[in-house]
């Protein structure tokens, strides 16, 4: 068993408890794809791809008065420690499902009636938070399609490590610690569009948790303006 | 089907209407839950089993406990298995086949309720480490829908869990054998209480029905111990919460909570 | 090995061998179907739910000259004493057709073309017999839910116990007794829709199981009607 | 397609006419199945194999026989598993992919008939009770459909069976090893023959074609054994039978089952 | 271990290296195809059968410009030593992918747009080189069903075995032998259109192998005509 | 839609005119690949990790190495498997699901290349004969395609496979536990190098792009060993080679694969 956090609060991976793993993330990776993001975000190596808005396939999917959209979250076989079998899980059809539902009140759809925008995303490797990270290049990757959006969706995870909050849980932190809580949150809205929580927070840790997390999600959020800017406006310039 | 959609759409109006006024379409208060009847014992083959009804949401739960395998790097401890189905007589828009996301969801928000709560001491379960322990399969089905299966499956998972005997087996020649006539109590921890509540403009409503649901922006459920602690939540639907909405819920969630587990505990 | 029967006749759950279980059907269980019912016929307990006439999808399955039938009997997973797999088994795929086809001549959808009646059967807890009871619920479902019919269906079996010929066959009789003939019968119409046989008869023994078997039909019918009853002509009054 | 599906129709109007004067369109009588052929070691590789033809419906099914593990709780019993499958070229209507319905009732039809019979004595099919056993496993593939798919395949499956012969395993640290060269002949107990009808109008013919099935109101599968006994039956088709008519069909079969139950035995 | 070949260059199955197996073909064996094929290629027990030109399902899968070709290669579960799972393998699907590439040049379907031709095939024995006998038979169901086509394909496959370059390689040799390379060929046009090679060939092994292979193609090709004459011109009269 | 398929017609009449003077229309020789840029270690949590460009076809490929059990009858050797995958995001036309003909036809060409090859000596990969081997699982992800998909899976695959360690696994109690921190280089035998090529017209090219693959008549990918020997070859598409074509192809994949073989084996 690993120590999660030392005498000076310190933790496995040498963070503070309110440091975020480093983040990098590269804009328009893909040639094939209307828009695309590589994430590294602490060990997770992470790309999403954008294709759309295109005619739907099968057509009853359709929505005759809007856009829609469609989210893939997968995990290569080699992308965790057990090799994993290439068929999607139930875990990733679920994480698919809570990844669209967290980008999809940013997007604004409703001037391509009658057709889809598809965000492919692919674990290659994943390390805890996953599918925060995940949820960073899919919406770099939006706004490199050149996808409508209401506001970015920056997402982190905080947690509760060795009794303290701390922010951005790594793997073993996942593995051994107390709680995981993965939030996603649209910076100039306000608003958390993705939420879950897994292990036992008191009604204060609760609260501490989610402000920890929001915490993370702007930082993020600095960080996918600097990734699109570095694309558009080369050396920061408009 | 074109009266019908008209329906449906001054049916939202009303709702929104209501709730306006701080009213709800079926005369409840925000915060109130429909009415809940459990009745356990329902399917005596199984070695638990619970009949919820939810308002008009109803779903049957029944509990097998077989040996089986542990999983691997996992074989200090027993094996616990929740699943949900939407049976495609419980809803017009039900299909046979194998469950979409929706029903994926479900099943998952169930299990990780129970086993984030730490309900069950699996550890306690375990026949011959890393060889043979007890497995306990959680299977609910869902007979009629009218919003809110979370929390109806929820609680109909755990009455049946509560309610459950645990068969007992010996170890023969390195395999276990059923004894007959010996059961014990399940192994239980605490009483995890889901609480699914919905935002409908800036309303918060405790457990929506299915006209509700169209209406909503989007919805949590938000599932407590019985030491007043919260262990596990999902957030749904395509728009969001503010912070302040988000320790609302947790509020709500806690207080509605201490009532339901109430009733759960009666059956123990 | 239980004994099946004693030196009177009496079977190992005290019947004679002319007598059915208890059967109690109820009417109108489900909010949501257009028609159902539930019933218990020993310890079976099972749900059917009928849905249309309705459009059908996949649509190239439509008849242009009349509605069609679908029909489906699944078994939840904690209704046998090894846990199911939820997964729809062969012999819940044949049973499910051998049902559709007893039903099939008492329904009347000449005047529904391009519609489907689905009849939905769920298996809540099995004992002997349950295609029959399933039959016999799904029967009285597809009155409740107002589809024309030429008559009743109503089922049991019969079969071959401890070398006696008996009627309704329960679970331990079942696995462990030499025969079991499961039978539906439209009562008015004196017409055999469901047979099946697994065992060894004579031609004699076979004789008087299909008559013992229909006896059985003739019973259900009785408390088919009486559910039916209650529900539209509470109390008896018309 | 037009001028077909009036052929069609021609065909039947003549099939019933004709019927309504006790004839047949090729000519058999009512209760005269077609002419049956059997062919026997068609497929060396496995250990029994047979190819039927029954008027134009062939069949070609292969035995293979292997050690397995046995089915929970039937620990001192051998495995048999028969299947069925319509290939793709046997039929312009027939379709690659996982099977129907229809298939799987064909399927379990045969091998309910093999089964219920106790054609095969699994008890002396057992290499280590509980943990080793002989399986055989009955595959049928329809080469060409004409109907009856169900008579033809069953007797392929017995001709097939009844001509095969049983590798010899020896056990060599708890593990069946081959034994080259060594077999015997199956443990065969009785000679089931099954038996189709098919009801249209008042009339039972026997054996029908696909011509006569798609003008039939009801089919029935009635399988005897050496002893003159009803072992399995199957009704099938969306129309019933009144008790008369099921009694002079048992009739039928077991007079029918004893000619085909002579050329089957032949091949031992 | 076998000895696959003897000091007087014979091989295990008593041929010599240059010679075919025994191949017989029989032509409109199957009453519903619209043509069909029976071949015995030394042990491999083959039939094929041709439906079409027909309508397309489903029909997103139809040329708008010309009919298409599709094929199926299937083992039946008692074909092999070991039994076969009926679902097919990726080999199979594989194999069903060269052998439809292999006849597409030789079918001419531009006449008959929007349809389909399908071509099945099951191996009810399988021998080595069952691909190449699959095609053989392919190839005369197809003309037996009226296809147009350019050309006859005939296939064949030559090999490596007890380093001596062989034709037609057997079971055995496929097994415990060096390599093996399935030849398709179209005799008139001189155009090889199915090849594959396992196995390790020097640069003068490969060219001997495939002069060998393309040798047996050609001997194959006169057993096809032979039965296609058999069946259209009774007793090799026109 | 319109537009793009004029364009695609355009491009496709350029590059046959191109071709009728011995050009291509990014400037290649005929026989010239693109430009290759091999990684290795990209993956750190692999066993062995690449990531290949080939041109604008890029290809990540992990391998991942656990022990297994033998296949039935190879109890003396090591497991090897080979799979790819086109990623939805790599393609517009790649569709999630299960593996079409061609992914699956992928799948296998590059497994034979390595496998027929010999490049890996499996049987130093057994831990107790017939029951415990060392299993060797690699996975190729393509990122974007853009033709020649083959090349570039096999050259990330031999790649990941030449960079890989293998940890060391003891046997306790009959089971294998890994050694932690110490690793050896996997027993490599030779370096398959695979040459893709495509006919159009009489021309016969290396390394087609997507735009040339549409042009096609047909393909050849032809893998050679260390030694200059020819040890796995799959023709593809819808016409034919003359037997000159098949022995020129067979030359330039010879002298082609020199060269990558040279840049795969720096990364030993």
């Amino acid at each position: 068993m690993t120590q999660l956090m030392n005498e000076n609060g310190i933790r496995c991976d040498g963070r503070r408890i309110d440091q975020i793993r480093n983040v990098s993330i590269k804009v328009g990776v893909l040639k094939n794809a209307d828009g695309s993001a590589y994430i590294e975000f602490g060990k997770n190596k992470i790309l999403a791809g954008v294709f759309g808005p295109r005619d739907v396939h099968p057509k009853h999917m359709a929505d005759q008065d809007s856009g829609i959209l469609r989210c893939r979250y997968h995990m290569s076989p080699f992308s965790v420690t057990e090799r994993k079998n290439p068929a999607p899980s139930r875990r990733e059809i679920e994480i698919s499902k809570v990844i669209k539902e967290a980008l999809q009140s940013a997007v604004i759809l409703k001037d391509f009636p009658r057709t889809v925008v598809d965000v492919f995303i692919e674990i290659l490797q994943a390390d805890g938070g996953s599918r925060c990270a995940a949820l960073d290049a899919a919406s770099v990757a939006l706004v490199d399609a050149g996808i409508p959006m209401r506001d970015m969706v920056s997402a982190c995870a905080a947690g509760k490590v060795a009794d303290k909050i701390v922010l951005d849980v790594n793997d073993e932190e996942d593995k051994e610690g107390q709680a995981d809580m993965p939030v996603a949150y649209m910076p100039n809205l306000g608003k958390i569009t993705l939420m879950q929580l897994d292990g036992i927070l008191t009604p204060d840790e609760y609260k501490k948790c989610l402000e920890t997390a929001i915490g993370g999600c702007k930082q993020v959020y600095e960080i996918q303006k600097k990734a699109l800017m570095e694309k558009y406006f080369k050396n920061g310039e408009a | 089907m074109t009266s019908s959609v008209i329906i449906e759409q001054l049916k939202r109006e009303k709702i929104l209407e209501l709730l306006s006024q701080g009213k709800r379409i079926d005369g409840r208060e925000l915060h109130d839950q429909r009415s809940l009847s459990i009745e356990t014992g329902v399917i005596p083959k199984a070695n638990g089993s619970a009949r919820v009804k939810l308002g008009d949401t109803e779903v049957v739960t029944g509990v097998k406990i077989q040996p089986d395998k542990p999983f691997p790097d996992l074989g200090d401890k027993g094996i616990l298995i929740c699943t949900a189905e939407i049976l495609p007589l419980a809803d017009p828009k039900a299909e046979p086949g194998p469950p979409g996301e929706e029903v994926i969801e479900l099943a998952r928000v169930v299990d990780r309720g129970i086993r984030e709560t730490e309900m069950l001491d699996l550890k306690q379960l375990v026949l011959i480490k890393d060889k043979s322990v007890i497995g306990i399969f959680v299977d609910s089905s869902v007979l009629n829908t009218d919003g809110n299966l979370f929390d109806a499956c929820s609680y109909a998972a755990v009455a049946a869990i509560l309610s459950c005997t645990v068969p007992k087996y010996e170890i023969k020649d390195d395999a276990p054998v059923l004894v007959e006539g010996v059961t014990s109590k399940p192994p239980i921890k605490t009483t995890p209480v889901s609480v699914t509540m919905a935002r409908i403009g800036d309303h918060i409503i405790v457990d929506p029905t299915a006209d509700e649901e169209a209406c909503m922006n989007a919805r949590i459920t938000i599932t407590t111990n019985s030491d007043g602690n919260i262990c596990a939540l999902q957030k749904g639907g395509s728009d969001g919460f503010t912070i302040e909405q988000l320790i609302k819920c947790s509020e709500i969630a806690l207080s509605v909570g201490t009532k339901i587990r109430k009733q759960l505990e009666q059956l123990m």
